[in-house]
């Protein structure tokens, strides 16, 4: 029998810290998930009877090899996401992971421009911090709907980001769309090398046209309704462009992260 | 891996470590666990439903969690028969536990024509006829219901395979035991049941069916009551072995099935929850067989309806 | 109790304050939840059911609990139509809202005779005919099953009952259209639907079924999505009113049936875990029809078949 | 529309205590339910999602109408109890009641014989402190498997109560069943005017055989499985002789306590 990787962790939950209105930010040990790179997730039971039944995809926030911690951060948008924020340090969670292909190319010397929206901050933060430790360049472009409702400047200060935030509402940074902060740095002179983005569908949509018509190559991070988590339902399907045919594609198993150039965006 | 003699059984001739099986459609082609999950675990894999053509599919959403349960409209999206030929058949010896084929057609003669195929091949120990899928429009479903087209669909699908052959039943038929014993009497050697239960989410904002598909099949804990319910009724009305499954997720959960009459038992939904089900569940079952110092959990295979008189 | 104009409906002759029902069997005769309750926050009551003769109900146990779902097997306990008649009835009045007698029989005789007795009784607002119920050996649910039986049985009881006439049907039926359409074409007035799945629950240390009837009706959360189903492919069958019903626990829950199809929705096990379940949906219905702009909650009756053009 | 009474209490709880091993002493602030009576219980929703799906009946342990609050004694006995058993305090209940008709005749001045077997103390406790408080006389016998799965001595003494206690492995007080002490006691020359038990069924059953032999009269706390807790559903009936004949009586509404003459042990 050859050795196998390990699916199930049962890892010690050693903080939850809300950071911004139902934003959770979990600090956990982890070691054997600490390897996982930006864009990866786990899968996360969120309670302990059958509803809800399914666990949860979560991003990896952050993981920290030699610590052997990860951080995940959650915000409450249902049942799941509600019951997981209310778990308490020193309770143990159920992780399975990692699963998924992270976002490319992030050891690349050229300037990457990273693009989130709302909660698609969280593997999007972990790629920054990667690259500013690694001393790549790289612009952080960040939108919610107001202050609130986002981490505070401190949060990303303190691992030496300073994203460029703005709000639907104008209550921090300017108020308009992130994809409006793209469109304009893509009018610019000096067009970054390539987009990495992460949030809801529609900015995604046009984050991809954005990039397209500037002929700059995105990648994207989608979601999806999962039940595996590992390819094995086909539950998880989007369309996406290959090789000029349209074709389903796993989000769990072939994405979480795709070609921004071959995703349909047609549901 | 597991190998105790207590629990290993041969089922209408597939050699089974134990009377576990990963429910089809739960567990793709055998592969997608295998880098975590040693597939010895299983005492077989039923494989993702195959069809004669390659088919995409339905449009997600393909997926809606409702309490205690799941339900799919994943429409069948395999690679077709052919593909599954070329690329997938050779891997299969490589799990190192029995694959079921499990096929799904638009007609009987589909159905034949899969079976027929699927005849004699090393790599497929069994073949599952899926009459029960409620996620296709032609197809699944509609053949499962009436004991004469059942009847005849099995007979076509006996007379060119010769391996193992289990027939997959739902519970759309109102009437389980003579939809069993059209199955049986047509020369199934195994029925499994059952199947998902058709069901639908309606979004309340958009004011829409949820699903791509608008109806999905229910499967997981939610319908585990009805599922043992259809396997005591199939038990009564049939000799041949009966798959138990619906809503297992441990082996107190596989028990009630194997009491009510079930000689192996499939698992499904419950591995997207604990990916190491067998492993647990097969502890468990050697528990039990412990605490009640029996010595093949075979002796349990319908006890309970014994205890009842069959009533 | 909330008299809002928008949720006022007269269904088929019931006039009803909010599309609310306290479903059969799980509201006793209307007086059990009375100190603490006010009956009038229904829009009607579903009276437990009765039958001809008085009726012990089945040895216990009678419940089990399951994965978000609740098995009963209570046997239809009821004192008898004559009991009813006298003890019961004179009470109704004071009930405050529109009171529905649900009956079960043994045969058409059986439905036909209570439904003579009930005809033109003051107290009683309508009669709802429980073809369906998984728990009684004879009648119940065998009535259920087939489209020609179904007929027979609504036309005999529309032959003497002129009263507002709600057929309540099962899953059992493989077709539910089928069902649907031959008691509207006998008359009903009103379909309700679903009542409980047929399921079952073993004991595995006992080794015996659970229940002291060995199987039992499932209700409750777990069963929704199927009875969101059936609730969708009747309305597609019939076009007389629907009261949809399984596994309603909240306003959004409602909604799902009322965007379905149905017309009215009624309450069972909920009631059990959230006796003040009927304000707490009126409340939850008022807000959504405040969100949204809608004058009344019938605009949203079926609003989910138009979207998706019936498919 | 005439004033109706609370049915739906959200109590807040102010301790759980584990005083024995898997037993729970919750202490919740419930002034609604502060003048129900031993006997009577509450409806415990023990979780928040549908599975569990069901209330769980648990008997007043002991009220205090005083201070508004009432006590409950929970032993781990499944999922539902396993779930309740994790609940904190500060956190909010979500209780209904109170249910059932007490133990009658409590105020009698005449001696009565608690007898208890297991949690089934839960009740009996109740009624021992009141004619405790009442100045009444009684004897409290209490039988258990061992003596880490029963309330230390001290629970009882800081009440005034000092029941007789015997367990199955002897580990504490006599080694035996509850039954062979009420056997004994029956068998004095004084007889108590009264019994009242509360446990599990075959210790029930022995319990009204001896005090029918006996000819004390006896009234027994009933389990069943509930669903509703008011008598609606009718799925918590047990078989009771009712002038003769044999009926099914409703636990919730018509007991939890009946007379021991006429329940039925059949099941
Ligand atoms: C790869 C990946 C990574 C992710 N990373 C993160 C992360 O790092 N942090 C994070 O917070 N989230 C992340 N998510 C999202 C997270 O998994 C979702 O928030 C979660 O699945 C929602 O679960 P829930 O239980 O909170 O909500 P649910 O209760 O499942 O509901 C989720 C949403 O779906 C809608 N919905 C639910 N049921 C229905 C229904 N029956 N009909 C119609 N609409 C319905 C609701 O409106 C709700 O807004 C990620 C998702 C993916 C796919
Ligand atoms: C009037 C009354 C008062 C009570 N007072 C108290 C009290 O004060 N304190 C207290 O701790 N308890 C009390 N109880 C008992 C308490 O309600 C039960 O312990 C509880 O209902 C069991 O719930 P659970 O969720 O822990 O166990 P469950 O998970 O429901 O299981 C309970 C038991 O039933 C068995 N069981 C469960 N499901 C099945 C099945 N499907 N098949 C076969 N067997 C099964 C299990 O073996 C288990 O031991 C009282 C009960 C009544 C009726
Ligand atoms: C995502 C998914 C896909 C399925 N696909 C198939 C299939 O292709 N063929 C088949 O016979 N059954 C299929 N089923 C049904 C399962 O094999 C099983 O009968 C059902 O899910 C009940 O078991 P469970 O509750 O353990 O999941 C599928 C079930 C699920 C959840
Ligand atoms: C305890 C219990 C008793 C019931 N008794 C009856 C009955 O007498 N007649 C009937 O037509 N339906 C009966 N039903 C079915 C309900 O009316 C309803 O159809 C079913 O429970 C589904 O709704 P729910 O999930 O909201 O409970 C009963 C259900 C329960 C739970
Ligand atoms: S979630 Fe199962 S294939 Fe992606
Ligand atoms: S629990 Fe419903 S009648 Fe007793």
């Amino acid at each position: 029998m050859n050795r196998r990787a390990e699916i199930a962790h049962r890892c010690l939950l050693l903080a939850n810290k809300e950071i911004a209105r139902g934003w959770h930010l979990f600090e956990l040990e982890a070691p054997l998930l600490a390897h996982a790179g930006p864009g990866q997730f786990v899968h996360l039971r969120t309670g302990s009877s059958t509803d809800p039944l399914l666990r949860r995809p979560v991003s990896i926030h952050y993981a920290d090899p030699a610590a052997g911690r990860i951080r995940l951060l959650i915000r409450i948008s249902g049942s799941g996401t509600a019951l997981a924020a209310r778990r308490k340090a020193g309770e143990e969670l159920d992780l399975l992971g990692p699963f998924g292909r992270g976002f490319p190319f992030l050891d690349e010397t050229a300037p990457a421009l990273l693009v989130a929206g709302g909660i698609g901050m969280a593997p999007l933060f972990f790629a920054a911090v990667q690259r500013q430790r690694a001393g790549l360049p790289f612009e952080f472009f960040m939108g919610g709907q107001s202050d609130a409702l986002l981490p505070p400047d401190e949060y990303f200060l303190a691992h030496g980001i300073a994203p460029l935030i703005v709000t639907e509402d104008g209550s921090r940074g300017g108020r308009g769309l992130v994809t409006a902060l793209l469109e304009e740095r893509l009018a610019g002179a000096v067009k970054p090398l390539r987009v990495h983005a992460c949030g809801p569908a529609p900015m995604l949509a046009r984050v991809a046209e954005l990039a397209r018509s500037a002929g700059v190559p995105v990648h994207l991070s989608l979601e999806s309704r999962m039940a595996c988590g590992v390819g094995a339902c086909l539950g998880c399907v989007v369309h996406v462009n290959v090789d000029g045919k349209v074709e389903y594609r796993r989000v769990c198993r072939d994405g979480p992260i795709f070609d921004g150039e071959a995703v349909c965006f047609d549901n | 891996m597991i190998t105790d003699p207590r629990l290993a059984l041969d089922l209408a001739g597939v050699k089974m470590q134990n009377p576990l099986i990963a429910a089809s459609g739960c567990y793709g082609f055998g592969f997608d666990y295998i880098q975590w999950v040693d597939p010895r675990e299983w005492g077989a894999i039923a494989l993702k439903g195959i069809t004669l053509e390659p088919r995409a599919g339905n449009p997600p959403p393909r997926l809606a969690e409702t309490p205690s349960g799941l339900l799919n409209a994943i429409g069948l999206q395999n690679p077709g028969i052919a593909f599954f030929l070329k690329e997938i058949r050779p891997l299969l010896r490589e799990l190192g536990c029995p694959a079921i084929a499990n096929i799904a057609g638009e007609s009987v003669d589909h159905y034949r024509e899969l079976a027929a195929i699927l005849d004699g091949l090393g790599e497929v120990s069994a073949v599952e006829v899926n009459i029960s899928c409620p996620n296709v429009r032609c197809g699944g479903i509609s053949f499962g219901r009436d004991p004469a087209t059942v009847e005849k669909l099995v007979g076509a699908v006996r007379q060119v395979y010769r391996g193992p052959l289990i027939v997959k039943l739902s519970l759309e038929a109102g009437d389980i035991g003579a939809v069993a014993r059209a199955a049986e009497s047509a020369g199934a050697d195994v029925l499994s049941l059952i199947n998902t239960l058709k069901g639908m989410v309606i979004d309340i904002h958009s004011r829409r069916p949820f699903l791509g598909n608008i109806t999905g099949g229910l499967s997981g804990p939610a319908i585990r009551p009805v599922a043992v319910r259809a396997v005591w009724e199939a038990a009564e009305a049939v000799s041949i072995p009966l798959i138990g499954m619906g809503g297992i997720a441990s082996a107190e959960d596989a028990l009630q099935f194997i009491l009510a009459g079930a000689s192996a038992v499939a698992v499904g939904t419950a591995n997207f929850v604990n990916p190491h089900i067998a492993r647990e569940i097969n502890l468990g079952l050697q528990r039990y067989l412990d605490d009640k110092g029996l010595r093949h959990y075979s002796e349990l295979v319908g006890a309970a309806r014994r205890e009842t008189d069959g009533r």
